[in-house]
């Protein structure tokens, strides 16, 4: 009998999931259509390019009302974008921070780090979001408290920032001189100040590494490593002096106008709650991770470094954290997935990401919960995909060779 | 060779020395200190800032704890009591909302004179649990159930059980004490038996449902040892035709003669009752039982060497792994109607408990698939040797043991699942954390109460969570202990 | 045993200079409250090599590894060519720059290739040019018979083969005084051989060395000075021939029949 | 649904599956043992009494704004009965049939009093927290640019939040439908210190609504909103309809109690449908009085809400 | 070496049938590109003892693992007991009932006792009711000589006890060839002699064995034939007198000096 045969057995039954596979979604697909028809709606993605009809509160790219569904859905991913890199970078400082605190010798201190991971791990998230968010606006002055001869509040930073209940106002970067913006249509623009610092870092990036690799040919060649850190902080500083100079690069204090701060940067509460709420959880799990990798480089390894007679930062730098960086980015790049995924608990405090545009007020005022939600799903997994073809790939180059 | 010798002098100590006092800076206090506070300058400045953070701590946040009211029927009343008894500007903690409301942050909104019925259930678990999480070590077992016994116990006549269910308790753990002090893999069938018994208690009717539910695999056994004689495939599909026909088209009107028949049934509590942890834990607990299981499966699909299973295997588990919980709890609540029978409408917690597996199960994939990857290539070789079909491999040599391994992950996959089902209040569930809170400060007597309901459900996850994640941890320890 | 040290080496040949290499005086170290070294006194020239036994637990390890440092010492002096161990680091860094140490376990970096474990610290300590580096690295790979393996990691290598890259890396140094602990006790029979020839090619060469071992064949061959230590005190110090054939203490001979019995 | 099914079903299951608020004081919220009460959740037990004969069967179904069209159209609730507004994309696109007004409400502002506004059109460069996915979102945005004002919207999930935030001052104004506000309004502990702006810059016809398709059901769910407004049209109230069942001579009256013409029986009910409905918790006025009316905690005055005949928009159709 | 087999057994209790039991003829087997068997012609005869020696790598366990299929050949004919090895599952399975293997690393199942491991495949392969198949697991346990341990987990042995217990388990599906593929190598020297003990009753019992093993003294006492591979093909076969006194092949006599010298 075919099934008896090793060779035909396993195509066999690979066969029957299949068609099994297919019926199934076959079904559901016949189902989905069928419904589709008794309520009378089709399956349609044309409602993306009608009128949205409803304001963000935070707008990267310019919005309006008048805008589509499918450039409101735009602004929601770009919002989503900016709270999860926002999170990874803090969460990443802080957890690095935290998980090297942990290891640190003096007991009380780790201690206080011990429970901080526990506390932030073992909560759910959702209810960091809301306290956070609770606090800054239970505890916030509202801006009215800045008003007046003898406010009963008053901005910190040399007058430059204020913290109030809805917003966290910080000051902008104003130009005297300012070279206009690069137009790349859908109103979408670049000013030509932003792409000539960019420019000039990524310049004194590459230049720095020239400094760095000539540092190396030097001491390969004679044993010295030259100098170097001082090159290198000008390298990444002076152009970017200049360009200040050159624009006349300055800080807009904002101020009370009317019922706001206007003339700064108005950070939502909704966003530096939920940044900040992001932040500790990820950071708690993240020192976890940090003080594993740290960990798992065997203490022999220190101590042959020791009797080399290399010293501690060499060892650290030279020894311990490329051995520790292997253990500790996959799990972390798992956490900015993580993050990025949990990032969609912005519902929780009104943030306007892309559950917010595309899976809330969009779904909601076209009733086309089928087209959005498919749509938000795969925005998502194509975000997930990509974080993780990272991950792969950087295992794949720092994989240990064994035998 | 006299040269080499020259400079050896020959030497051989007579006495001993004894072992001397360490100085004074290597004992005692004063060395713990040094070594453990003051060990150098960047560890000092820790320290201080460690005291710095403590005592910021303490003097933001130990007056609102010290003033706390217990005793008040509203915001209001606590207010007035904090004022009158530690002055005007004093602030204070409102607890008095938690001993009010105390009974929906558990219970949801079910029926009070029930309460007893969620309480047993989940005593009744950690018995389930014994044979599974607790089979190691006979001391952890016997606290966990002796705690248990007692408190289940004290809780039920607290809340006014029966006492035909208090004696059915007592039988329960009383037996299940015994079982474990004699061979725990006799409560297997217990645990086995759990999810029924479970679901029974907690939604209520008739007994028949679950019993007949309990045919259907029977029955499917029978077809499975008639036809086995003849064709292993032809019996397993057998096997599961019969128990999917028996569900599907005799189960329920065989309950509802039954039930006419005699019945067995307790008062049913509507699935739109439960709230608050018993929300919760249903779900994560519900989650975790049926999406093991699953997982297994995926697992071992994905370690397959057959290319369509594994990549269907791979497909799924990346996407779910890919997409945020919140929106396969909206494809629960929006979509899944969709994709059913036109007509078909079903409740909304079985609906979310459905979405949960399918996500957790993903998660529990991967945990087992570690499982599966850490036995040595020469199980799956001896077992072979043996002469052991692949299915038989993998009952009786691959999953023991795959899974015992898998255990501490299993647990934190719980854990997270755990905290994640306070998500259900997007869908429009009574979570304990978001809706029930919005519910209790719905009223005018509550509203404007933030920090209590926080601190109090925070602290409930924090308690749960915070020992599964030790728990797990130590299971971990004792898992590279004896693997050796 | 003795089938392994098939070498017999000449002793004649290694000389043994009046400088003074290691001189330890009246040490103590306690862990906690733990006295795990006691009263130790021990004077090392130049061009010796010495072999330390003794039961697990005595504290030999920890009495090297207060050599180059790893451990810090409580009370009395050790001073290393002349420069005192204390707190300051600059003495330390002097230190470990003379005195290689090879560990039971290895310890190599497995991220660096062979070659790049060895040339790391002379070019980071001793601030070699790169290629200077390789050369001496290619010399030493080359004494301990593994030239051809110099583009491989750590972990593609047998036991054997890593300990002697360990040795390498530390010759590569240059140290004038090399410690040893246990460098064969985590090895299979087979390799045990190969790592000790290397030990006695060294010593022939004479290296000053302190050597941890229970290779008792080895300690015979090449030992100018058996220690034997128990509880954190030196017990017995002779030259190999009167230590194995003529113990003194009861503890030694206790020990000796349990290690050469079986 | 095939015309006639729904009913069938909610026969069948002995039940009335309703859709209503999360938790909206007043018009839907359980109390502190799960039980339903307020405006639109006496709609539901009044349908439930007049299709199945007792109040009390009722299964209601919290929904979000998220939720509440889907889970009507695809059947898990029989009818909504969630302060919806009835616009014309929700009656056509989304497939929903409104089968009346049950009040007529239209979106404000409120603002605190010392904030020193008087009129919305003085609200430029305001910060307005605003629930996301509901119709008053729509409506700010296209107030706001009719009159050439800027704002900042705060979005919020739930009328709790919007409440929290609005007493924290993280908005200087809160929107919603007027009856929301005053809602939300008449339970401050100080009432006095906030306004509610005298624009109502929308019309919020709030009512039930059904499937599309099954006319029937419909019909059954139109009408018995109808008599429980006609029922306070010709004074027939729970306490006296007893009385007037038997002593009526009003015709219109007769009709509406079932005394004579079996009207129930052209909609396959009995014909003591409306006399149940109108028992299980009084006419509209009743109904009214009882959760959002003055005497109440919300204390809405009638205004629109009121009968034609007091000057209000309330105009049930006859019964004939 | 010849000290651990320190029985000299009977030889001429021990007959050779003419049936035969293992034929394999022309089999030629590749990983990937990669030739690993080449040609192989083997035929063995019922109660016929093998040793098969040569360099690590040349092909001795891949060659043992094809009897059993644990590895699929590509090209020839393996018949055992009459029946062919091709990818009919009946057959693969009817054969593996017949043809017990020891493995080098035991491959006991840890979460098992002693007892259950030896009952597992009587019991859910041969369907054998427990009461029997624990009372001839017992019998088996007996002959191996580790009784007593019936209700230990693996864990618990030693190693030599370990190789004994997966005999044992072997056994208990009385088998009619039993294939052993270096089953002394990962044990220490104590332990060897009690393992090779056990396969000394059982070759004189009159099981069909073949046993890859580098113990040349347990080839000399038992073997009817020493088979020696490299590179994949056997090069040279012979009784163990001739094989090891009068080696023909240059590779074999270069083995056997390398394998005896030390
Ligand atoms: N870091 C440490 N802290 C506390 N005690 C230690 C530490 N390191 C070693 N010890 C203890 O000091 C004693 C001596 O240890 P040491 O490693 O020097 O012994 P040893 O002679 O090398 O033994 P072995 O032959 O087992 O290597 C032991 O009792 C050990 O437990
Ligand atoms: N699964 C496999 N895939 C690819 N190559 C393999 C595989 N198994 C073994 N080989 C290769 O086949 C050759 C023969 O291997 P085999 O294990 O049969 O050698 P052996 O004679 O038993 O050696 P040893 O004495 O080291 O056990 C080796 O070169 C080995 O690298
Ligand atoms: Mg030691
Ligand atoms: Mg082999």
């Amino acid at each position: 009998m075919l099934v008896n045969d090793r060779r035909y057995r396993s195509l066999t039954f690979q066969v029957i999931v299949f068609i099994l596979v297919m019926a199934a979604g076959w079904w559901l697909i016949d189902n989905t259509i069928r419904n589709l028809a008794l309520m009378g709606k089709s399956f349609d993605f044309g409602f993306l390019w009608s009128r949205a009809g409803y304001d963000i509160s935070q707008t990267p790219i310019p919005y309006t009302a008048d805008d589509t569904h499918l450039r409101a859905s735009v602004v929601g991913l770009l919002n989503t974008l900016i709270v999860a890199v926002l999170g990874c970078i803090a969460a990443t400082v802080l957890g690095v921070i935290v998980g090297v605190s942990r290891l640190s010798k003096s007991w009380l201190f780790a201690r206080l780090m011990t429970v901080f991971v526990e506390i932030f791990r073992n909560m759910p998230l959702l209810l960091w979001i809301l306290i956070v968010y609770a606090i800054f606006t239970e505890i916030m002055p509202p801006p009215n408290a800045y008003r007046g001869d003898d406010p009963a509040a008053s901005m910190i930073f040399f007058d430059h920032v204020a913290l109030t209940n809805r917003y966290t106002s910080i000051p902008t970067l104003a130009m005297t001189n300012d070279p206009g913006s690069l137009d790349l249509g859908a109103r979408i623009t670049f000013n030509w100040a932003t792409i000539a610092f960019v420019v000039a870092l990524v310049g004194g990036w590459f230049i720095r590494r020239a400094i760095l690799s000539h540092a190396q040919t030097m001491q390969d060649r004679t044993g010295d490593r030259p100098v170097t850190w001082w090159k290198n902080l000008a390298v990444m500083t002076v152009p970017s002096l200049v360009l200040i100079w050159v624009f006349g690069l300055h800080f807009e204090a904002p101020s009370l106008q009317g019922f706001n701060f206007t003339g700064g940067l108005n950070v939502s509460n909704s966003l530096v709650a939920l940044w900040l709420a992001l932040t500790l959880y990820t950071a708690a799990f993240i020192a976890e991770i940090v003080r594993a990798g740290i960990l798992s480089v065997s203490r022999g390894q220190s101590e042959a470094a020791f009797a080399l007679g290399l010293r501690p930062n060499r060892t650290m730098n030279l020894v311990i954290l490329p051995q520790a960086l292997r253990v500790i980015i996959p799990p972390l790049i798992s956490q900015y997935l993580n993050l990025t995924k949990n990032s969609s608990l912005a519902i929780a405090v009104g943030y306007m990401d892309l559950r917010g545009t595309l899976g809330g007020t969009t779904l909601n005022q076209t009733g086309r919960e089928l087209e959005a939600i498919v749509l938000m799903m795969l925005t998502y997994l194509v975000l997930s995909l990509i974080i993780s073809s990272g991950m792969n790939v950087f295992n794949a180059r720092v994989k240990l060779k064994e035998r | 060779m006299s040269d080499t010798h020259a400079q050896t002098v020959p030497f051989v100590r007579d006495t001993m020395l004894p072992s001397a006092a360490p100085p004074i800076r290597e004992s005692g206090a004063v060395r713990w200190m040094r070594e453990n506070l003051f060990s150098g300058p960047v560890n000092t400045i820790l320290t201080l800032l460690g005291l710095l953070i403590v005592w910021f701590l303490i003097a933001t946040f130990w007056d609102w704890f010290a003033h706390s009211v217990w005793n008040a029927s509203s915001l209001n009343e606590c207010r007035e009591i904090i004022t009158a008894t530690w002055g005007d500007t004093a602030r204070g903690a409102c607890f008095a909302v938690i001993r009010e409301r105390w009974n929906q942050y558990l219970f949801g909104f079910y029926p009070r004179e029930l309460y007893w019925r969620p309480t047993m259930t989940f005593g009744l678990l950690m018995v389930a649990l014994a044979p599974v999480l607790f089979s190691a070590s006979l001391t952890i077992r016997r606290v966990v159930l002796a705690i248990t016994a007692v408190v289940t116990l004290w809780a039920m006549v607290v809340l006014g059980a029966p006492v035909v269910w208090l004696a059915f308790a007592v039988l329960v753990l009383a037996g299940g004490g015994y079982l474990s002090e004699r061979n725990i893999t006799w409560l297997l069938p217990f645990s086995a038996l759990y999810p029924l018994l479970g679901v029974w208690l907690l939604w209520g009717g008739s007994l028949w449902g679950p019993i007949f539910v309990l045919v259907g695999p029977a029955l499917g056994w029978v077809a499975w040892r008639l036809l086995s004689r003849v064709s292993g495939l032809l019996a397993t599909v057998a096997a599961i035709l019969v128990t999917l026909v028996f569900w599907m088209v005799l189960a329920g009107d065989a309950t509802g003669d039954a039930e006419r028949m005699l019945s067995l049934s307790i008062e049913s509590v509507r699935s739109d009752r439960f709230g608050g942890f018993l929300l919760s834990l249903t779900i994560g607990v519900a989650g975790i039982a049926l999406s093991l299981p699953l997982g297994i499966v995926l697992a071992l699909a994905r370690q397959s060497d057959m290319f369509l299973i594994k990549s269907l295997s791979v497909i799924f588990i990346e996407f779910i792994r890919g997409v945020p919980l919140i929106t396969l709890l909206f494809v629960a609540s929006l979509l899944l109607n969709y994709f059913l029978p036109p007509g078909t409408s079903f409740d909304i917690i079985l609906r979310v408990i459905i979405m949960v597996t399918i996500f957790a199960a993903a998660y529990m994939a991967e945990v087992i698939r570690g499982g599966l990857a850490a036995l040595p290539k020469g199980q799956y070789e001896a077992a072979d040797a043996l002469g052991l079909d692949y299915w038989k491999a993998q009952r009786l040599i691959v999953l023991p043991q795959a899974l015992k391994i898998s255990i501490p992950g299993i647990v934190s996959t719980f854990i997270g699942m755990f905290k994640d089902t306070t998500l259900v209040t997007f869908v429009g569930l009574y979570d304990p954390l978001k809706s029930m809170s919005d519910a209790v400060r719905a009223n005018i007597e509550w509203k404007g109460i933030y920090w209590e309901p926080f601190i109090f459900v925070g602290g409930i996850f924090f308690l749960i969570c915070f020992g599964m994640s030790r728990y797990s941890m130590y299971l971990e320890r004792r898992l590279q202990r004896d693997h050796r | 045993m003795s089938e392994q040290t098939t070498r017999q080496i000449d002793r004649s040949q290694m000389t043994v200079s009046d400088e003074i290499a290691i001189d330890i005086r009246n040490m103590n170290k306690w862990f906690g409250s733990f006295h795990v070294l006691r009263d130790i006194d021990l004077t090392v020239h130049r061009g010796e090599r010495i072999v330390i036994a003794g039961p697990s637990g005595s504290g030999k390890s920890t009495l090297i590894r207060c050599i180059n440092r790893l451990e810090e010492h409580q009370a009395g002096h050790i001073v290393i060519d002349g420069v005192e161990l204390t707190s300051d680091i600059k003495n330390i860094d002097k230190v470990r720059s003379e005195v290689g140490m090879v560990f039971q376990h290895f310890n190599l970096f497995p991220h660096l290739t062979v070659l790049e474990n060895c040339t790391l610290a002379p070019i980071w300590v001793r601030k070699v040019p790169r290629k200077q580096a390789e050369a001496t690295a290619m010399r030493f790979l080359e004494k301990v018979k593994i030239p051809e393996q110099a583009d491989k990691y750590p972990g593609q290598l047998s036991g054997g083969q890593q300990q002697r890259v360990a040795i390498a890396r530390s010759l590569c140094m240059q140290p004038k005084i090399m410690l040893f602990d246990e460098p064969t006790s985590a090895l299979d029979p087979e390799m045990i051989k190969e790592v000790l020839d290397t030990m006695i090619a060294l010593a022939e060469e004479g290296m000053t060395m302190i050597c941890v071992t229970h290779e008792m064949g080895f300690a015979q061959a090449v030992a100018n000075r058996v220690i034997f230590m128990d509880q954190g005190q030196i017990v017995e110090q002779n030259n190999p021939t009167d230590f194995f054939n003529n113990p003194k203490s009861e503890r030694t001979k206790l020990f000796l029949s349990q290690i050469l019995g079986h | 649904q095939e015309g006639g099914a729904t009913l069938a079903q909610v026969m069948e299951r002995d039940e009335l599956n309703c859709g209503v608020n999360t938790g909206l004081v007043g018009f839907a919220a359980p109390d502190a043992n799960g039980n339903w009460t307020g405006f639109d959740v006496a709609y539901c037990r009044a349908l439930a009494a007049a299709v199945l004969g007792d109040p009390d069967k009722v299964s209601f179904v919290p929904t979000t704004g998220q939720t509440r069209f889907t889970a009507l159209s695809s059947g898990e609730v029989d009818v909504l009965a969630r302060n919806s507004t009835w616009t014309y994309s929700r009656d056509t696109d989304l497939a929903l049939d409104f089968v009346g007004v049950n009040y007529y409400d239209g979106q404000g502002f409120m603002v605190s009093r010392e904030l020193g506004v008087t009129s919305a059109k003085e609200l430029d460069g305001a910060t307005i927290c605003i629930q996301t996915g509901t119709t008053t979102e729509l409506n700010l945005a296209d107030y706001f640019r009719a009159n050439q004002m800027d704002y900042t919207p705060v979005n919020i999930d739930s009328n709790a939040e919007g409440e929290q935030q609005y007493m924290a001052g993280a908005c200087d104004a809160y929107t919603t439908d007027a009856s929301g506000l005053a809602a939300t309004r008449a339970a401050f502990a100080d009432p006095e210190s906030h306004i509610i702006l005298p624009e109502i810059i929308s019309k919020e016809p709030l009512g039930p609504a059904v499937r599309h398709g099954d006319n029937n059901w419909g019909d059954i769910a139109r009408w018995t909103l109808n008599a429980l407004i006609a029922a306070e049209e010709y004074g027939v109230t729970s306490r006296n309809i007893e009385e007037l069942v038997r002593s009526s001579t009003n015709p219109e009256v007769q009709r509406l109690l079932g005394t004579t013409d079996e009207l129930g029986a052209m909609m396959g009910l009995d014909a003591e449908w409306a006399r149940r409905a109108i028992l299980a918790n009084g006419n509209y006025g009743e109904i009214f009085a009882a959760n959002i009316g003055e005497q109440t905690p919300i204390g809405l005055a009638r205004g629109l809400n009121a009968q034609w005949t007091q000057g209000g928009l309330l105009y049930a159709q006859p019964f004939r």
